[in-house]
């Protein structure tokens, strides 16, 4: 595409074309803006407020485990509590959170575009997702769900409540997030800036691309799923329901066909994070850039075939079972040589500590622990035993609340100044930061313990055996609330002063960072030509935009 | 836009229509013939609906002179429904098989409910 | 392809501002098709394989189920499908070369076998349900034969009415193409709309061929 | 390394639990080693390189093919040996003798009751004979369960329509837990069940006339014990207020408006018929969802329970 031209100043957008976006326009025309940067902010505040409702469930679930038997609620409560927390954990934070919300906001930047490919399909998609979580309240309010954040049946087919109504807000979710997904990967594929070929793009680019691809291939099996799961409650078709002839293992089939690529739509992003973050904060080139852009790619391809792992307790055959086994060790390797290039990235750089660095050495250690007891777990003899207990729930928090959170905070963190052109209190940061890290691993650690000596999930009661631990859990889950209570502090703090983030904050070299803070309406006055490679510290820096300043 | 729109003329799209009919003739009258086994006839169905949908991708959609990334993406999500189909279908057809005298899963096979002798020849896999 | 061959007006009418020039956009917009295409795909596709194991413990009750199902009505509807398929086709080959009144005629057309479609989709619904055969618990067909042919009722329902819908979406579509036809919106340098919808309703078409013989011709 | 293993595991009641504890251990010490290098240099980097002065260029160090090969193939070939070896445990763990004892084990909600042999039954308790391999035959009556037995380091899901079969054999007599580990629901998490490993006198009283524990129980006490056991606490509460049945509090002597419109006077042979045959009288307000306990429960039990109703006053 060597014939691009210019877009000159005058032309069509004459009057905005210099104003910040977030300046731009009235407050209600957001509602109908098509501009990512707009979409990405929206997206940030929906998902953050659900975020605070899923951590307010997860804090009434640990409070009724303080101490066994009723402590603060009914079984049927607690149940209806665990949950709402795992199922808005996942289907309206963790999935949107990186690539929906950050993903938007930085993608195009980083490829030097004005927009996405389809901005009208990105407020679509947004609001599709307004109503999928518009949906699911409405299924909390009038009686809530008791089936656990898998659905399985036959209980989720027999059992009281709107558990039709939760599933189809899971089904209309779902469309979100494949609309998000074909967008960005018609956005990478086609648009980006002249001279940023594959092996220039940043590694968060080939993070949410990998992530779209499972997004675009697996999700509409979930939406499939869902569906039958509503056909079977509406008509008692009978698929999924042994007493009409079905087999509940191919419920589990169809579920984790999407639910376990799922886990790499939430975690491939934030290992694109992490990716930007530790070169740009050691100021490093990357080390294994193709390898570790590869890597993404491949554990995207090997996640379709490793989601029996699940379900080796299940009744499916030690044949299946052997070969899922099998598989889902081979997904260690790619993640290996993700975690060791990043920490061969920070060898003898020149490494700021900054929040959002901190953040990136949190997750380093957090998804070591998360990664490294997902070997056990995918050990059949072992898994056997670990299947169903709090081992499984220490692993996914570490997985998802250590690994991919802490990474979405390492990005909010990375690109708070970007957006919203306001730095926020470091000092603060940081203390923040300490509980966050202090509180998580009390809450999670002790899991593993009770985990491996026989604890079972989704338990409202337990034995006396069991109190010590589930107590520092609960403990821990309250410093880890403290921590987000002072970082909600110092973030809206920081909205009240004036813009004061320079443009290029980190002395970042990709494309995002060489436009204002917070940018302009059209991104960049003109289409920049990519001059250097995105890492490249080791040569002075040549920005890619005329007229580019910090 | 560019060439491919016009180089598959009339005549292209004409041809492929009828060789779509004269294939569904074909479907429905092999149903009506037996070939042995009920797979048999599934699989001669699914081997011409596997060729008409070839016909359509090819002509109909322009895949033959299409980017090729569209077409790679349509047999990707091929590719990937096959995944999807094969596991549960291993897991299913193996669900007895692989250690002899191992975990048995056995259909619904009318539960000994009384007194079970000591050791039973284990009970043939039922499958329907 | 340089960007010079689209300086006309038409290149600024329809040109979003973040595509450089209308190929990237063409080619970008019906990048996004196919990526929808796949996950359609997949989508009914996570039917086929339910039915297709379903039909592997029960083949007795799938035979059974596909007796009450009408092999002349489907190949109709075949017929019409892939009719429509071609017209669809000949509509976008049409507009791509501004035969504006070719364009119209051949969406009308196919719009006309989409509707013989629908009807006689609406009169095999309406024989079975009048049978009482109707998916999973409701179920009430009074002739006998395995209990599981309410499973297999459940599927046909699910996939045809799903491929139902799909149908009238494309309709809807192809109504509105008409339209915006007739207007004279569509040129050699812009037709996106009908080729992407075009695309789409070949995708329908693909999943029908598959449908006809899984359905009505099991024996 | 027992006391680690002491430390993270429950008791190891069977050859197969020590193989399991084998490779946890095992895998612990090599995730530990990899985590310790994670955690040292995520540390130590930061420390060392920490930026001193701003804006300096730094080395284009970005490629080290050797370094590449080695972190990935070093875990590959340490992953492989891990599959075969959890797959050779796990398929060991499954092959059972021929000359096993089979135990049909009915689960729903939320209950475990075994049917042994010779056709005795007994519910939340298992008695199985050390050192003698047991096979249970499980399925379920409802919805998804799971047979949990830390100590044996064995579970399985128990699927309504199906049998699925779990073979052990325990080396260590004494009283072990069981757990429901798959979620079915309000009573999950108190869907427990013991395992009695059992000697083998022991294991022959109690075939022959029901655990020896019940011999030594006064009455009340066996009743209050068996309602704690044997399910009824879990739609019967014993503070007067309503569940899925009636409480039994005050209950003795009351008189029993029943379904039909008659009434009854609530005293020994109608609560051992509202026990053994639940339906006959179904008491107003209330559905008849009450199973029959016949052949669960053996006579001193019913006896216990009569008394220990007696004693809620
Ligand atoms: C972000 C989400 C996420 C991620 C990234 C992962 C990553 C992995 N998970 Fe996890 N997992 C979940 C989320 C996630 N998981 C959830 C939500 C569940 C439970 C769902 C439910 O039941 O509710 C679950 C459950 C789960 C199970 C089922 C447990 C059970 O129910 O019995 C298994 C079993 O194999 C498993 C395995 C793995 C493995 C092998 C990885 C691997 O990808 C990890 C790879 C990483 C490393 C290995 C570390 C880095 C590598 C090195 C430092 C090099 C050295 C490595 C070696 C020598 C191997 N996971
Ligand atoms: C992304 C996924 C995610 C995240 C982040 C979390 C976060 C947490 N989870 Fe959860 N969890 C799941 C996903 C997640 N969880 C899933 C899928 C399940 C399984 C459900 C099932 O079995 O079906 C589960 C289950 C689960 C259990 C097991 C229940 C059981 O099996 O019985 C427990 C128990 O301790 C738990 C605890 C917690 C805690 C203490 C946190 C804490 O980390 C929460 C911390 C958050 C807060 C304390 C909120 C504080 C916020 C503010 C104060 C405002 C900040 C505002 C701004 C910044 C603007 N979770
Ligand atoms: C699944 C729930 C359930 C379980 C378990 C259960 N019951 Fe009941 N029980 C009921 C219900 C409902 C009724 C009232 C309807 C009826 O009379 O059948 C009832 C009635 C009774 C009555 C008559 C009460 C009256 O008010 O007249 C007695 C006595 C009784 N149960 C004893 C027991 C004992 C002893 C056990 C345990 C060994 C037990 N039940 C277990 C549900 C249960
Ligand atoms: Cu039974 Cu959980
Ligand atoms: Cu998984």
């Amino acid at each position: 595409m060597a014939d691009i031209v210019a877009t000159p100043k005058s032309q069509s957008h004459g009057d905005h074309y210099d104003v910040d976006y977030l300046n731009d326009g009235s407050l209600l025309s957001w509602l109908t803006t098509v501009d990512h940067k707009k979409l990405g902010v929206m997206y940030l505040w929906s998902i953050l407020f659900m975020f605070f409702l899923g951590g307010v469930f997860a804090l009434l679930v640990r409070l009724e485990l303080m101490n066994p038997g009723q402590t603060i609620m009914t079984a049927e409560q607690y149940n209806k509590a665990f949950t709402l927390h795992g199922a808005i954990m996942v289907f309206l934070v963790i999935i949107p959170s990186i690539p929906a919300a950050l993903g938007n906001f930085a993608l195009p930047l980083m490829l030097g575009a004005k927009d996405v490919a389809f901005p009208r399909l990105n407020l679509l998609s947004f609001w599709i997702y307004v109503t999928g979580a518009i949906i699911a309240t409405v299924a909390m309010v009038t009686g809530g769900v008791d089936t656990g954040w898998t659905f399985y049946t036959p209980y989720s087919t027999t059992t009281d409540g709107p558990v039709a109504l939760m599933t189809f807000a899971a089904f209309v979710l779902g469309f979100s997030s494949i609309l998000t997904g074909v967008n960005f990967v018609a956005t990478v594929h086609k648009l980006r800036a002249p001279g940023m070929g594959w092996f220039k793009m940043p590694l968060f680019v080939w993070g949410i691309y990998a992530t779209a691809i499972i997004q675009v291939l697996a999700t509409p099996v979930l939406a499939i799923t869902l569906l039958l799961l509503i056909f079977e409650r509406l008509f008692g078709v009978g698929v999924f329901d042994p007493k009409l002839g079905g087999d509940p293992v191919l419920f589990q089939h169809f579920f984790w066909f999407y639910s376990h690529p799922a886990v790499y739509i939430m975690i491939l992003p934030g290992m694109a994070i992490i990716s930007e973050v530790i070169p740009t904060m050691s100021q490093k080139v990357f080390f294994g850039y193709k390898a570790t852009a590869f890597s993404s790619v491949a554990i995207a391809i090997v996640s379709f075939v490793v989601w029996g792992h699940h379900m080796f307790t299940s009744g499916q055959s030690q044949l299946a079972g052997a070969i899922f086994s099998f598989l889902t060790f081979l997904v260690g390797i790619p993640s290996a040589i993700k975690v060791f290039n990043w920490i061969t990235t920070m060898y003898k750089g020149s490494i700021s500590l900054a929040a959002p660095m901190l953040y990136a050495l949190m997750f380093l250690i957090l998804f070591g622990i998360g990664g490294l007891t997902g070997i056990f777990l995918g050990t059949m003899s072992v898994d056997i035993h670990l299947h169903d207990t709090y081992f499984v729930v220490a692993h996914f928090h570490y997985v998802m609340m250590g690994s991919t959170l802490i990474a979405f905070l390492a990005g909010l963190h990375f690109w708070w100044p970007k957006m919203f052109g306001r730095m926020y209190n470091e000092r603060a940061a940081q203390i923040a930061a300490f509980f966050v890290f202090i509180g998580f691993n009390a809450t999670f650690l002790p899991q593993f313990l009770l985990g491996s000596r026989g604890m079972p999930r989704r338990y409202y009661d337990y034995l006396p055996e069991f109190t010590f631990l589930h107590q520092v859990s609960t403990v821990g889950s309250w410093l880890l609330g403290l921590g987000f209570v002072i970082m909600a502090g110092y973030l809206f703090a920081s909205l009240r002063k004036k813009m004061d983030a320079p443009s290029n904050p980190w002395h970042a070299r990709t494309l995002d960072w060489q436009t204002s803070s917070p940018p302009i309406t059209h991104n960049f006055h003109e289409i920049p030509v990519l001059k250097q490679g995105p890492y490249d510290y080791f040569k002075p820096f040549e920005p890619s935009v005329e007229g580019y300043h910090e | 836009m560019s060439e491919h729109a016009h180089s598959s003329g009339a005549r292209v799209y004409v041809l492929t229509l009828v060789a779509l009919l004269i294939l569904t003739g074909i479907t429905v009258g092999a149903s009506y013939i037996n070939f042995g086994s009920a797979s048999a006839n599934i699989i001669i169905a699914i081997a011409i609906a596997t060729v008409k949908v070839s016909l359509v991708a090819l002509f109909f959609m322009h895949l033959r002179h299409d980017n090729p990334l569209n077409a790679i993406i349509f047999i990707s999500s091929l590719i990937f429904l096959g995944i999807f189909l094969a596991f549960p279908l291993i897991d299913i057809q193996s669900r007895d098989k692989i250690i002899p005298n191992g975990l048995r899963v056995r259909e619904q096979v009318a539960a000994p409910k009384q007194a079970a002798p000591a050791a039973p020849a284990p009970a043939a896999p039922v499958h329907h | 392809m340089s960007s010079e061959s689209y300086g006309h007006a038409a290149e600024h009418a329809f040109r979003q501002h973040h595509f450089v020039n209308s190929e990237q956009q063409f080619d970008t917009s019906k990048l996004g098709m196919w990526l929808f295409l796949a996950t359609e795909i997949l989508m009914f596709g996570g039917l086929f394989v339910g039915f297709g194991l379903m039909q592997a413990n029960y083949p007795e009750a799938w035979v059974a189920g596909h007796h009450h199902l009408d092999r002349i009505m489907g190949s109709i509807n075949t017929v019409f499908l892939l009719c429509s398929s071609f017209t669809m086709v000949m509509a976008v080959h049409a507009s791509s070369t501004n035969q504006k009144s070719k364009t119209v005629l051949n969406l009308l057309a196919t719009l006309a076998f989409a509707g013989g479609f629908m009807v006689i989709k609406y009169f095999e619904y309406s024989h079975k349900f009048h049978e009482g055969i109707l998916p999973g618990r409701y179920f009430s067909y009074a002739g006998g034969g395995p209990p599981e042919q309410a499973m297999f009722f459940g599927f046909y329902f699910a996939m045809t009415g799903i491929h139902g819908v799909h149908v009238l979406i494309g309709m809807i579509l192809i109504a509105w193409l008409t339209i915006r036809a007739q207007r004279g919106e569509f040129s050699s340098a812009y037709y996106t709309p009908v080729d992407l919808i075009g695309l789409y309703w070949h995708l329908v078409d693909l999943i029908w061929i598959y449908l006809f013989p899984l359905l009505y011709l099991v024996s | 390394m027992n006391w680690l293993r002491d430390w993270m595991m429950p008791l190891a009641a069977s050859e197969h639990a020590k193989k399991v504890d084998d490779l946890y251990i095992f895998t612990f010490w090599l995730m530990l080693a990899f985590f310790i290098l994670i955690v040292y240099l995520t540390v130590l980097f930061p420390l060392k390189y920490k930026r001193k002065k701003e804006g300096v260029m730094t080395i284009n160090f970005s490629h080290n093919l050797a370094l590449e090969l080695a972190w990935s193939v070093i875990p590959l070939i340490l992953v492989i040996g891990l599959f075969f070896w959890g797959f050779n445990d796990y398929v060991e763990s499954r092959v059972h003798q021929n000359d096993a004892i089979e135990v049909h084990v009915t689960a729903n909600k939320w209950n475990w009751a075994f049917e042994y042999p010779d056709g005795s039954r007994s519910i939340k308790a298992l008695h199985v004979p050390v050192n003698k391999p047991v096979r249970l035959i499980l399925t379920s009556e409802d919805v998804l369960h799971a047979f949990f037995i830390p100590a044996l380091r064995t579970k399985t899901d128990v699927i309504p329509g199906r049998y699925v079969e779990l073979p052990f054999t325990a080396t260590v007599a004494g009283k072990h837990q069981v757990f429901c580990a798959e979620y079915c629901g309000r009573g999950h998490s108190g869907m427990f069940a013991e395992l009695y490993v059992d000697t083998p006198e022991q294991y022959e009283t109690f075939l022959k006339e029901g655990p020896e524990e019940f011999k030594a129980m006064p009455l009340v006490e066996l009743g209050k014990f068996t309602y704690n056991e044997a399910g009824c606490k879990s739609c019967h509460t014993i503070d007067g207020t309503k569940s899925e049945g009636p409480s039994f509090k005050n209950l003795w002597g009351k008189s029993e408006k029943l379904r039909d419109g008659s009434s009854v006077t609530v005293d020994e042979s109608y609560i051992r018929e509202s026990i053994l045959n639940p339906t006959a009288k179904v008491v107003a307000g209330y559905e008849p969802v009450m199973p029959s306990f016949q052949g669960l429960l053996r006579d001193r039990q019913i006896l216990g329970v009569i008394e220990y109703i007696k004693s809620l006053k």
